[in-house]
């Protein structure tokens, strides 16, 4: 009896595993997130901008990053553009991806607030190759630096937001979203540290430890860390979403593995007990 | 010509350091008594593993990881690849090694071919049995768990510079019950090899099989020039933190000259 | 020719590019330096193939003696070159609508579906591995144990709200694991740096092999 | 793209999804074909945009247009590799092997140093005294004791016992705290990345979550 609970066969664990994670994302129950510091300043600093302020997204990521920052993104959409606040955003990236992730944002969010206007609310100019060069490039002409078009092919001198934008200085804010390199440093050296522009960014959990010597040292002014983060964000938005959802599973898988590791010394004390015993 | 700021101390510490290294070397070379080296549990393994392969006719595999060979890790792997390709050889055992880079794949086939023929056995290898299965990190893995499942080698030895597929190598092998024998300097990586494998070689243990496995004073006398580099590690450790307490950063200073 | 000379590039290239590494202020060596990176990746650019060879004569081989599972190895070498031609002749850029279909909606999805099945190995390693058979297997378990439950809300709500566990897993997450990784680091470095040495100076020397001679 | 070109990625997504992960069961036959698939395609994929990125470039770019013949060097080195397959020609292939190696362990030589030995040892001066909170005192005596300790493990030439072999236990169970918690810290991401696959497989295939 004992010897099945130390060699329970692994593929229960792994089943129990895709059952307990669905079932988290189809049923979320909402384990109670409460927010961190970290978190909260983003969430403060995009608060106390004044209505209409422009804000840059640096969509710095490709697919795989999609569960973690997605959440942060639309959480902070959502923020900006709820009760009036009416924050604009322009978006664009050094990563490949930068333009498709910027529109399923956009499109998703844009459901919730039909009255929003592209090229007047919000802007991707998407990817554009040439790496940190083009953060110098976009301070002097964001448009000349985007070769004239947006992610969609719309010439961007036509865009009233982009009359108003002409260069990567004038934004009030910068919020990035990154997996890795290119990433916060090259903002930091090249865009907010020079230009003394606030930073905030959303990152996997993997690079959070590479980014809190920026944060401790104010290169960073707000962090959202990865799921946990997002999941935060999306609370304090008051509109919970997938990283909440996620959260729980992530709660529940956790769960589920520590009832099998504290099975598994059950079984493995017990049996040895009793061959001690006989 | 000047040395690029902030790296004066490194510079001239790692040129001391060389010189040990090869003083060390030629000593031993004079012959030169080496001290006695601890037992590396994982490496007194690598025998055991082997030989049950040979018992039981099953194949050993090995990775040498994933890195290129800009990764001294890679480089340490060839050389504990070139003592289990003898071992393969002189027990008649067939050895899987599979590989990720391009250029890793031809160094590890040589390896293992010359192996072979200094024990006399170069009839005995198998082309088909050096592979190498992809570039791609997990494709790479999806190629080495189908190995483990069809071919069920006996010995799965893993080490090299490791990333993320560490795990599905070590757990794939474990569930095709095999003896397993991991060693990475990778430090996010070794967790999951403690965990999941009978024996982890731990950081500079890794480097230190080559020299332990072929008891050639020439590698062993480099061990002990990397003791006396720790040393002075913990000597500027102990002092540095010694004078942080009474609050001079002097030590501090320099070493970032 | 066919051993001292290979050496001995060996040891000149590694000798320019630590200087080239360490000094500035001298022009020669940042050329040699920037031209060595790129000739590095030249190198191994151009001798890419080498994998696809290997590949066709494993499976060639398969193929040809009718060994079990033949008809794999036959599809293997479809999409090789199937994937490669597609590319080369028909897609001819990376932008190609099919070529990012192809990267998109198979190479990129089966990647990071390989790359999540480690949640269910992480799990079963876990469940095998931490046991209180040992004292140092005890630490292990209970060190996990600390991290899995202060990383999610989990952790809090069994405390009754109480951030203890978080907080506790944030400082052994900073202090004695950061120390213990140091350590690890620190040892493994001089390591690898007398490996690259021994290699350098020709000491080492498996793989000049003894081919063609 | 057309609703129809996303309806088939979306099914050849999950189908892989599916099959890739059921191996974590068991070994089967539709696994063997995605493994297959997969190693196939990433190698045909492989050579393509190497031949996009590198090798079209040097010729057409590099040698034709820029007329930089120094090019030739690294283009013959890389070339050589595939003397191997001829055999009295096949010791040329050790060039290639060679110049790789040299540059790889210059390498080692000039950038490991500094960041994973002087730049290691420097940060872990930390004041064992006097900086006002005595929890901060603690944390640093954990840390500048872990750290020496750890070091003391990997002594190869004195053997363990006495105060060394005391001390390097100590090393030896600062090293296990360090496993256990990086174990437990990763097991969120790896969660996460499932998550992934599931959100896919739920939301964009099955359409059961939003």
């Amino acid at each position: 009896m004992w010897e099945k609970l130390a060699n329970i066969d692994r593929r229960w664990l792994y089943a129990l595993m895709i059952f307990v994670i669905a079932l988290a994302l189809i049923k979320p129950i909402g384990l109670a997130i409460v927010p961190s510091a970290d978190t909260q300043k983003v969430y403060d600093i995009v608060e106390q901008l004044p209505p209409g302020s422009i804000v840059w997204m640096g969509m710095e990521f490709s697919a795989g990053g999609i569960p973690e920052l997605m959440p942060a993104i639309l959480s902070m959409i959502r923020q900006g553009w709820k009760d009036g606040r009416d924050l604009r955003f322009v978006c664009a990236g050094m990563w490949q991806m930068a333009g498709d992730m910027a529109e399923q944002a956009f499109s998703t969010v844009k459901a919730e607030f039909p009255d929003k206007e592209y090229g007047v609310d919000w802007v991707n100019i998407g990817y554009k190759p040439g790496g940190e060069v083009l953060l110098q490039q976009y301070q002097n002409s964001i448009i000349e630096t985007a070769q004239g078009v947006d992610f969609y092919g719309n010439d961007l001198n036509t865009l009233p937001l982009m009359k108003e934008f002409t260069s990567l200085k004038q934004a009030k804010l910068v919020a990035i979203f990154c997996t890795g390199t290119p990433g916060e440093k090259e903002y930091i050296k090249h865009v907010t540290s020079p230009n003394n522009i606030p930073l905030i960014e959303a990152a996997i959990s993997v690079s959070i430890p590479e980014c809190m010597p920026l944060v401790q040292a104010g290169q960073i002014k707000g962090l959202v860390a990865g799921m946990k983060g997002a999941a935060e964000y999306e609370v304090l938005v008051g509109a919970p979403g997938s990283a909440t959802a996620g959260m729980d599973a992530q709660s529940f898988s956790h769960a589920l593995i520590i009832v099998f590791m504290i099975l598994g010394n059950i079984g493995y004390v017990l049996t040895k007990n009793k061959k001690q015993a006989s | 010509m000047s040395i690029v700021t902030g790296y004066s101390f490194a510079f001239w510490v790692e040129i001391l350091f060389l010189v040990a290294v090869i003083v060390m070397i030629r000593r031993a070379r004079g012959g030169m008594k080496i001290p006695e080296i601890y037992k590396v549990a994982g490496l007194e393994a690598m025998d055991e593993a082997i030989g049950r392969c040979t018992e039981m006719g099953k194949p050993v595999h090995f990775s040498p990881g994933i890195g290129d060979l800009q990764n001294a890790q890679t480089l340490a792997a060839m050389s504990i690849l070139g003592y289990v390709a003898k071992q393969c050889a002189r027990y008649d055992t067939d050895l899987i090694a599979t590989n990720r880079n391009v250029i890793v794949y031809p160094l590890s086939e040589e390896i293992v071919k010359q192996s072979f023929a200094e024990v006399g056995k170069l009839d005995n290898f198998k082309p088909d049995n050096v592979r190498w299965i992809s570039d791609d990190q997990f494709a790479y893995a999806t190629g080495v768990t189908g190995i483990m499942f069809r071919e069920k080698p006996a010995a799965n030895i893993l080490v090299g510079a490791f990333w993320a597929e560490s795990l599905i190598f070590a757990e794939v092998g474990s569930i095709a019950g095999a003896i397993q024998i991991s060693g990475t300097a990778n430090t996010h990586q070794i967790p999951f090899f403690v965990a999941a494998c009978d024996y982890c070689l731990i950081g500079e243990e890794l480097y230190a099989a080559s020299a332990y496995l072929s008891k050639e004073p020439v590698l062993l006398a480099s061990l002990v020039a990397q003791d006396w580099g720790k040393m002075v590690g913990v000597v500027l450790i102990v002092v540095g933190t010694v004078m942080a307490s009474v609050g001079s950063n002097a030590l501090g200073t320099l070493l970032s000259k | 020719m066919k051993k001292e000379l290979p050496v001995a590039i060996t040891l000149i290239l590694a000798i320019l590019y630590v200087l080239a590494n360490y000094f500035t202020g001298v022009a020669f060596l940042d050329t040699a330096k920037n031209l060595l990176d790129r000739w590095y990746l030249i190198v191994a650019a151009w001798a890419v193939l080498v994998g696809s060879i290997n590949l066709t004569q494993i499976h060639g081989r398969r193929i040809s003696g009718k060994r079990e599972g033949w008809i794999f190895s036959v599809w293997l070498l479809i999409c090789l070159y199937g994937m490669m031609f597609f590319g080369i002749f028909v897609a001819k850029n990376a932008s190609h609508p099919g070529w990012t279909f192809m990267y998109n909606q198979l190479i990129a999805p089966m990647n990071a579906t390989v790359y999540s099945t480690i949640v269910f190995y992480i799990g079963s390693a876990a469940y095998r591995a931490f046991r209180v058979r040992s004292p140092e297997a005890s630490v292990l378990l209970v060190t996990a144990l600390i991290m899995m439950l202060g990383r999610v809300p989990l952790g809090r709500m069994l405390l009754g709200g109480h951030p203890a566990l978080s907080q506790m897993a944030d400082w052994i997450l900073n202090v004695p694991n950061s120390a213990g990784m140091r350590g690890i680091q620190i040892g493994a470095c001089l390591g690898g740096v007398a490996t690259a040495l021994r290699i350098a100076l020709g000491i080492e020397r498996g793989h000049l092999g003894g081919t063609g001679e | 793209m057309s609703e129809s070109v996303i309806t088939v990625g979306n099914w050849l997504q999950a189908f892989f999804t599916i099959v890739l992960v059921s191996a974590v069961f068991k070994d089967n036959p539709l696994y063997r074909f995605a493994e297959h698939t997969y190693v196939g395609l990433y190698a045909g994929y492989g050579v393509a945009l190497t031949y996009f990125n590198y090798i079209r470039q040097n010729v057409t770019k590099g040698l034709m247009t820029d007329g930089e013949w120094s090019l030739l060097i690294p283009i013959i080195i890389g070339v050589l590799i595939y003397t191997r397959y001829i055999k009295s020609i096949s010791w040329l292939s050790r060039y290639t092997i060679c110049f790789q190696l040299g540059i790889g362990s210059g390498y080692v030589l000039a950038k490991d140093f500094k960041p994973f030995f002087v730049d290691q040892v420097r940060a872990t001066f930390l004041p064992l005294w006097g900086s006002g909170d005595w929890w901060v005192d603690v944390s640093n005596w954990v840390y500048v004791i872990g750290t020496v300790c750890s070091l003391v493990y990997f002594l190869f030439t004195i053997q363990k016992k006495g105060v060394q072999g005391k001390v390097s236990l100590v090393g030896r169970y600062t090293m296990m705290v360090a496993f256990g918690a990086a174990f437990g810290n990763t097991v969120m991401a790896r969660v996460s990345l499932f998550l992934g696959r599931m959100q896919f497989l739920l939301g964009d295939w099955l359409h059961l979550i939003k």
